[in-house]
């Protein structure tokens, strides 16, 4: 691979949306106003374009490695702003800017008439800007920079309806717990320098070896230097890509508008993690356990976010813990070495997801509601809508020929090639994965857009006001609080139903309606990638090249799978054999037998529940972190900390001495002759003294 | 012997005229024995070759000074002075510490020692006459706090007028 | 034949003596100040008699400037009996407790 | 004098900044109480040519170089070989640049604030100025030590003359508690006198070495007199109360640049003069530093005032800097010099934007607030930039400050930088929480109808969001003023022991072992 020098392009690609929001969040307010997507979509535009020329560069065998100047200089400390452009970057520049440039042509028309538009599209900027520099960053600190940019991006657009008090605590709660994970990521860095000297990727990498083997002292512990820095790197791709445990805060980032869910909790942000281990897999591949750890966690995000997604009735939320799901697949795929193929779905997972959120958000555009139990029989209302969720759902569900299936088929049989016992585990998990995958996506489906139309938004707040028992199982506090909030509409729809002047009283004789073009054409452009764009690595099995690996490799290597053909092929007609059982019994129990999810959640109702309230994981949070933190902050600190004991020793200090000084007074007789007395007393004693001692 | 034989009376009249002036009743009479005292300690300082400081001494304190205490004495009751008791409760405290005092001074003043002679001997002065002397060294030398001394008389003048006006009825 | 210095301190030292004595137990404020300027001129006795003796003029000097702060220290004092007279009607001290602690 | 650069430019720039704001408090003095207008635009007037005349600091400072520059050296007491000595170096520069810059933005946003006693007002923010320039120009440890106390008076007088309702309490206690400390100093000063030859001069004092148990001693006397002004825990409840009573000039003033001279102390005289000492100390001082960073990022979430919070999270970022500082490496102490830099633009904006919204709702009480978003959007994108760069998001100065920090802590003691780093964790969170529960949510009804920042409030916090960027995208253009100094510094604690370069390279082998 040759080196290149920076091209203007190259530079061009993150610095075109920053202008962009630059633009519009300093004149947005007076001058673009409705004309604020001119700006952000035409540099997002121009960025996909540059990433377009980048690639080329790129498949034509150049790295670029260059800084653009120097950040921060301090003694050894050295690091710069700047690009490193390799196939793995290259890959990720595609996603990215594709994404972003169709999620910002589908977002003028979602967002139309919102007060906040130009806002809206100044950070879908600052996102895209964020986000590039991430992946384009050739140091650590660069990547950290991206990373708490994207998360901050993030915080605004799920808070982007703050007015809301549940969208504010939303994006703060994405914030927080996004802090922890970089806790350990911070640290990882520091421990990166300490252990090279260096942030720079390339110059880490290349003294990577030299770590093998070494142990360190950490905190009294002596632990193993590759496996402590991977494991801290990871914990801030657990963070930002919601793995357990860091999940939480993934279901509640829907409450930002739909385009930022497709872009940000779907196709882009989140899976920067899986980049991240993708990056450093010098570093992992050192340490067995830092892998195992990496398998294990991403295979049982995995399996507890898919089955929690069976239970769910808000839409996006359902996407989001398949969301969840899948980019467990991705971590579970780099657990065993397959970073190639982790990165290969990461691709084909940023088509199909952002289609699916953005098919939900056409939905939820003409309905008014999240509540998928006041959907249904939307078919004939929004063909295309519903043309495009097929596709997207058989994507993801892993139907042959599409890109999903190819992506997935490859990382289950990476885990089960790896012929490790955790392997072993892993490949189980994703198998069920594999089924209820499909199960949960064709659930959504056959609630959404088959059977009789169930009102929409009139339909819900009626319920809601009856406090009608929705869900079989007992509402306990929280469920009920959980209902009301979950099934929050995007308050959006209100806005857009004004502004657009449609009459949208949805189950009084007009129905829903199929949305405008301008959000229906990205949907299909995103239809075509959820079909074809697996097709780039299609494994040499059924008579592709496999070139996506091919192409990555120079950056993650290739694993050594040791498997037969038939194995190959066994293992992929056993997992379609599984994912098509999944769809199967979902048209079986949604079409066919309506009412038994009814009678199989009453007979399981505790598996329901605790389904249903995702393990219970942020009640677990709260009752262990988050209100102890506070109960320390009011009641110990404020309370007795600072006003009793440090406030009490430094006004007790001085109430002692004016409690001495009371009684000090009464020497003050306020006699004239008492105080001539004391002086001459003091005079005789005086001179006693002087003539005893002389 | 002569100067032995005046100073011992001028040291008897001193002491017996000091007694006087703390004990007696009458303030005016106190006054005037002071009159009287100031006179002999300014014979002694006539002793003392330092004319200049007898000619203060009665200029100042018998002249100025006394006069003051005169006239303050004359403003007060004296009736009601002459009738109740002259000492306070700690008279005879008062008198232990003073003899203790004069005990334990007199007893220290037989290790006094006397420091090396300076330049201003008796003959000096006579030459120079004693005013002359004293003047140089007061306008040379002493010349910031003879300043000062005058700042002090000047606020102590104001001081005097500000306290002891009577204060105009707004 | 010279008077010796000592008889010159201890009759500065009586002097002295009695004026702490006045100051001590009189109850009169006046007969007090006048025995401050007892006490001073005890000193000032004292300062003359060494001057002589050490042949050095700057005893005198000193003497000077305790006069002066004599002559000022009545006229406050002085200034402030009258003010006390006129306000409490008394000359005498320990009626006096305004100071009290 | 080879320690030390004579003033390159031809005029005493040093003497010209000190004294300066001095002359406008003589013109404020001599004008017309009625004509407050003019008042207010001498003290504007004053301040602009101050921070005017002190630009050449910063473009004429000779970065290669760790010796005093702009020094002014005239004898004052021979008597005690006092002199009247300035000049600065590349800790202190930039802190006179701060406040120069500060006294700008504490006239501006005073404008409409301050209604009564206007004249007596601004003649007091100007000598504060004064002498805390003063304070960082003073080579001299009896001039340092005038201006030290002398800025006090004003102080106080802003606080218990222009303060909130418990004022008087607020100003007593701040006072008390910064005098017990200086007058420990005082005492350390004058040990430092009499021991190294009777001179006051730091710089020569800066050459002799002195006995260990010495220097024990004397770093305590300090650590009084700076932690209790920087304000590290536990004699840091001074600060809230006095932040909370100030006006808002008085509490910009005293975030900007007042509690920095305390980190400065510790910088300026207890490293250098006492480099055994502070290494030994090093482990207390971390200790301390770590629990000012948690307790006090922990004590915001149990805030219910606003000015409160931002007081305590004084308390946790000024933890940082001395964290930075006792690091004793490179890092730590260039990030935390940065730190108290960037602290100074932060918090000082933070307490401007509070003041600006208190003008206009007259409550401090978070509770009264609530979905200021929606009536002041200007207003609220500032503070949303302050905020972020007080969480230390990436781009902003924060995270070059605290990154430093935690780097070079991380460095010295791997404690200290995994526990310093959970006051990150939670200082995200009583940020967001705050601007959460002020401009998020539904709009309070009581809040109706604000006007959102009129242009001279702009202008006031314009400054120092230009100063977050800058210092965030371009950090360089300030840590390059102190690499030579630092340098110098950390050979100065170090000598003897190990050079800087070579203990960076044993902690990397210690890593590896």
């Amino acid at each position: 691979m040759a080196n290149m020098e920076l091209q203007w392009y190259h530079v061009l690609i993150p610095f075109l949306p920053l202008t962009g929001f630059i633009i519009n969040i300093l004149l947005g307010k007076e001058v673009t106003r409705y004309k604020a997507h001119w700006f952000a979509v035409s540099s997002v535009f121009g960025s996909w374009l540059c990433s377009l020329a980048t690639l080329q560069d790129v498949l034509g065998g150049k790295i670029i490695d260059a800084d653009l100047y120097t950040w921060i200089l301090s003694g050894t400390f050295k690091v710069g702003v700047g690009f490193l452009i390799d196939p793995l970057t290259a890959v990720m520049l595609i996603v990215v800017t594709t994404c972003a440039t169709l999620i910002h042509i589908y977002a003028i028309g979602y967002m139309h008439g919102d007060t906040g538009y130009y806002r809206f599209f100044s950070y879908l900027n600052l996102f895209t800007f964020c986000m590039l520099m991430l992946v384009m960053g050739n140091n650590f600190l660069q990547l950290y920079f991206g990373w708490e940019g994207v998360g901050l991006c993030s915080y605004f657009l799920i808070g982007y309806y703050f007015n809301k008090k549940s969208a504010a605590d939303a994006g703060k709660k994405a914030f927080i717990v996004n802090r922890f994970g970089d806790f350990g990521f911070g640290i990882g860095v520091f421990m990166v320098f300490l252990t090279f000297g260096t942030l720079h990727y390339a110059d880490v990498f290349a003294n990577v070896s030299s770590i093998a083997g070494k142990t360190v002292n950490f905190l009294g512990l002596n632990v193993d230097l590759p496996t402590l820095i991977a494991l801290l790197l990871f914990c801030g791709a657990v963070g930002k890509s919601a793995q357990i445990p860091l999940h939480v805060w993934l279901p509640d980032a829907m409450e930002g508008p739909t385009p930022v869910s497709a872009l940000i909790h779907a196709a882009t942000m989140v899976t920067a993690g899986v980049f991240l281990v993708a990056r450093c897999n010098p570093i992992f591949n050192l340490s067995e356990i830092a892998m195992n750890t990496v398998a294990i966690i991403g295979a049982l995000t995995m399996f507890f976010a898919a089955t929690i997604a069976i239970t769910q009735n808000d839409i996006k939320r359902i996407i989001a813990f398949s969301t969840c799901s899948h980019l467990g697949y991705m971590f579970l795929a780099c657990g065993v070495g397959a970073y190639a193929a982790g990165i290969f779905h990461l691709y084909t997972h940023a088509f199909f997801k952002a289609l699916l959120f953005l098919a939900a958000g056409s939905v939820i555009h003409a309905v008014h509601t999240n509540n998928i139990q006041f959907m249904g029989g939307l078919k004939k209302y929004m063909p295309i809508t519903y043309a495009v969720f097929v596709i997207a759902g058989l994507s993801a569900g892993g139907f042959p020929g599409l890109s999903g299936f190819f992506s997935k088929d490859e990382i289950i049989w990476s885990a089960y090639a790896s012929h490790s016992s955790v392997g072993k585990f892993v490949w189980i998990l994703a198998l069920a994965g594999a089924f209820f995958t499909p199960f949960y996506t064709f659930r959504l489906i056959f609630r959404t857009f088959f059977g009789e139309y169930r009102g929409g938004l009139e339909a819900e707040e009626a319920a809601t006001h009856a406090h009608s028992s929705s869900h079989g199982s007992g509402h306990s506090s929280h469920g009920a609080g959980h209902d009301s909030h979950g099934s929050g509409h995007d308050p959006h729809g209100h806005d857009s139903s004004h502004g657009s002047g449609h009459d949208s009283h949805g189950g009084h004789g007009h129905g829903p309606h199929e949305s405008p073009y301008i959000m229906t054409v990205p949907l299909m452009f995103l239809a075509v990638g959820a079909i074809a764009a697996g097709w780039v690595g299609i494994p040499p099995l059924l008579g592709g090249g496999n070139h996506f690996a091919h192409f990555l490799q120079p950056v993650v290597g290739h694993p050594e799978f040791h498997g037969t053909h038939a194995e190959e092929w066994g293992v992929m007609i056993l997992s379609t054999t599984i994912a098509l059982i999944g769809l199967g019994l979902a048209a079986f129990m949604y079409l066919r037998k309506t009412d038994l999810p009814e009678r199989i959640s009453k007979q399981f109702s505790l598996l329901y529940k605790i389904l249903y309230n995702k393990y219970y994981v942020d009640e677990f949070y709260n009752l262990t972190i988050v209100q102890p933190t506070l109960k320390l902050a009011n009641k110990v600190l404020v309370g007795f900390t600072d006003a009793k004991i440090i406030e009490g020793i430094v006004n007790g200090v001085p109430n002692l001495i004016g409690i001495f000084s009371q009684k000090l007074r009464r020497l003050q007789t306020g006699i004239a002759h008492h105080y001539a007395i004391f002086m001459a007393a003091g005079a005789v004693f005086i001179v006693a003294l002087v003539i005893l001692l002389s | 012997m002569v100067s032995i034989g005046f100073f011992i009376y001028f040291a008897f009249a001193i002491v017996v005229l000091s007694l006087l002036v703390v004990t007696r009743r009458n303030p005016v009479h106190s006054v005037l024995w002071m009159l009287l005292l100031f006179f002999h300690i300014a014979g002694v300082y006539l002793f003392l070759n330092a004319e200049f400081m007898a000619a203060i001494q009665v200029i100042v304190y018998a002249g100025g000074i006394l006069v003051l205490f005169l006239f303050v004495v004359l403003l007060m009751n004296l009736r009601e002075e002459l009738s109740i008791g002259k000492y306070t409760t700690f008279g005879p405290t008062g008198f232990t510490f003073a003899l203790g005092l004069f005990v334990a001074v007199s007893m220290a003043l037989s290790s006094f020692i006397a420091a090396p002679p300076g330049k201003y001997s008796i003959d000096l002065i006579k030459q120079e006459t004693h005013v002359k002397a004293l003047g140089k060294l007061l306008y040379t030398e002493f010349i910031y706090p003879f300043e000062i001394a005058s700042l002090i008389l000047l606020v102590a003048m104001i001081g005097a007028i500000v306290l002891a006006k009577r204060r105009l009825k707004s | 034949m010279a008077v010796p210095l000592s008889w010159y301190m201890l009759l500065s030292l009586a002097v002295f003596s009695i004026g702490v004595f006045g100051f001590l137990s009189r109850r009169n404020i006046i007969i007090m100040l006048m025995s401050i300027e007892l006490m001073l001129n005890g000193v000032n006795i004292n300062l003359i008699a060494l001057s002589h003796y050490i042949q050095d003029l700057r005893g005198q000097i000193l003497a000077f400037f305790v006069i002066a702060v004599a002559a000022a220290e009545a006229a406050i004092g002085l200034a402030i009996v009258i003010a006390m007279f006129r306000n409490r009607a008394t000359a005498h001290v320990d009626e006096i407790k305004e100071m009290q602690g | 004098m080879e320690q030390v650069i004579m003033n390159n430019l031809n005029y005493p720039i040093l003497s010209t900044v000190i004294f300066l704001p001095v002359l406008g408090a003589l013109l404020i003095l001599i004008n017309r109480r009625s004509w407050e207008t003019l008042t207010k635009w001498i003290a504007l007037g004053t301040s602009i040519l101050t921070f005017i005349a002190s630009i050449p600091l910063f473009t004429h400072f000779d970065k290669t170089t760790h010796k005093m520059q702009f020094v002014e050296r005239f004898s004052w007491i021979p008597n005690w070989n006092i002199y009247y000595f300035l000049g600065v170096d590349g800790i202190s520069v930039l802190f006179v640049l701060l406040s120069t810059l500060c006294a700008i933005l504490c006239v501006l946003i005073s404008w409409t604030a301050v209604t009564n006693k206007i004249k007596e007002f601004y003649i007091a923010i100007l000598l504060t100025t004064s002498f805390m320039i003063g304070v960082f120009c003073s080579l001299d440890f009896f001039l340092f030590y005038l201006f030290w106390e002398a800025m006090l008076i004003p102080m106080f007088l802003i606080i218990g003359v222009w303060g909130g309702p418990n004022r008087i309490y607020a100003a007593i206690k701040f006072f008390l508690y910064t005098l017990v400390g200086s007058v420990l100093m005082l005492v350390g000063i004058i040990v430092l006198y009499l021991y190294s030859g009777k001179t006051f001069d730091i710089l020569t004092m800066m050459t002799k070495n002195y006995p260990y148990t010495m220097q024990i001693w004397l770093f305590w006397a300090f650590f009084a007199a700076f932690a209790v002004k920087v304000p590290m825990w536990p004699v840091h409840t001074w600060l809230p109360d006095a932040h909370t009573e100030a006006p808002t000039a008085g509490s910009v003033i005293l975030a900007a640049v007042l509690i920095k001279m305390g980190a400065y102390g510790f910088l300026r005289f207890s490293l250098p003069l006492l480099p055994e000492a502070s290494k030994a100390m090093t482990p207390v001082m971390l200790t301390l530093s770590v629990i000012a960073i948690i307790y006090g990022a922990i004590i915001c979430l149990g805030q219910t005032d606003l000015k409160r919070l931002i007081a305590y999270s004084s308390v946790s970022h000024m933890g940082f800097v001395t964290l930075g500082i006792f690091a004793l490496n490179t890092q730590g102490v260039e990030g935390g010099i940065l730190q108290m830099l960037n602290h100074g633009v932060v918090t000082g904006a933070l307490f401007l934007s509070v003041g600006i919204v208190y003008e206009r709702t007259h409550t401090r009480l978070i509770a009264d607030y609530g979905g200021l978003a929606t009536e002041m959007p200007i207003y609220s994108s500032f503070f949303m930039v302050f905020t972020l760069a007080a969480i230390g998001l990436p781009a902003t100065n924060g995270f070059i400050g605290e990154f430093l920090i935690l780097l070079g802590g991380f460095a010295a003691n791997k404690w200290a930088g995994v526990l310093a780093c959970t006051g990150i964790i939670i200082g995200a969170g009583y940020m967001l929480w705050l601007y959460q529960r002020v401009f998020f949510m539904e709009v309070n009804p009581k809040l109706h109808g604000l006007v959102d920042m009129n242009v001279r409030e702009t202008i006031a916090l314009l400054p120092m969001l230009i100063l977050v960027f800058w210092i965030g995208v371009y950090p360089n253009s300030f840590l390059s003023f102190m690499h030579t100094s630092v340098q110098h510094l950390l050979e100065r604690v170090n000598s003897g022991g190990i050079a800087q370069e070579a203990q960076i390279a044993k902690n990397i082998m210690e890593v590896i072992r």
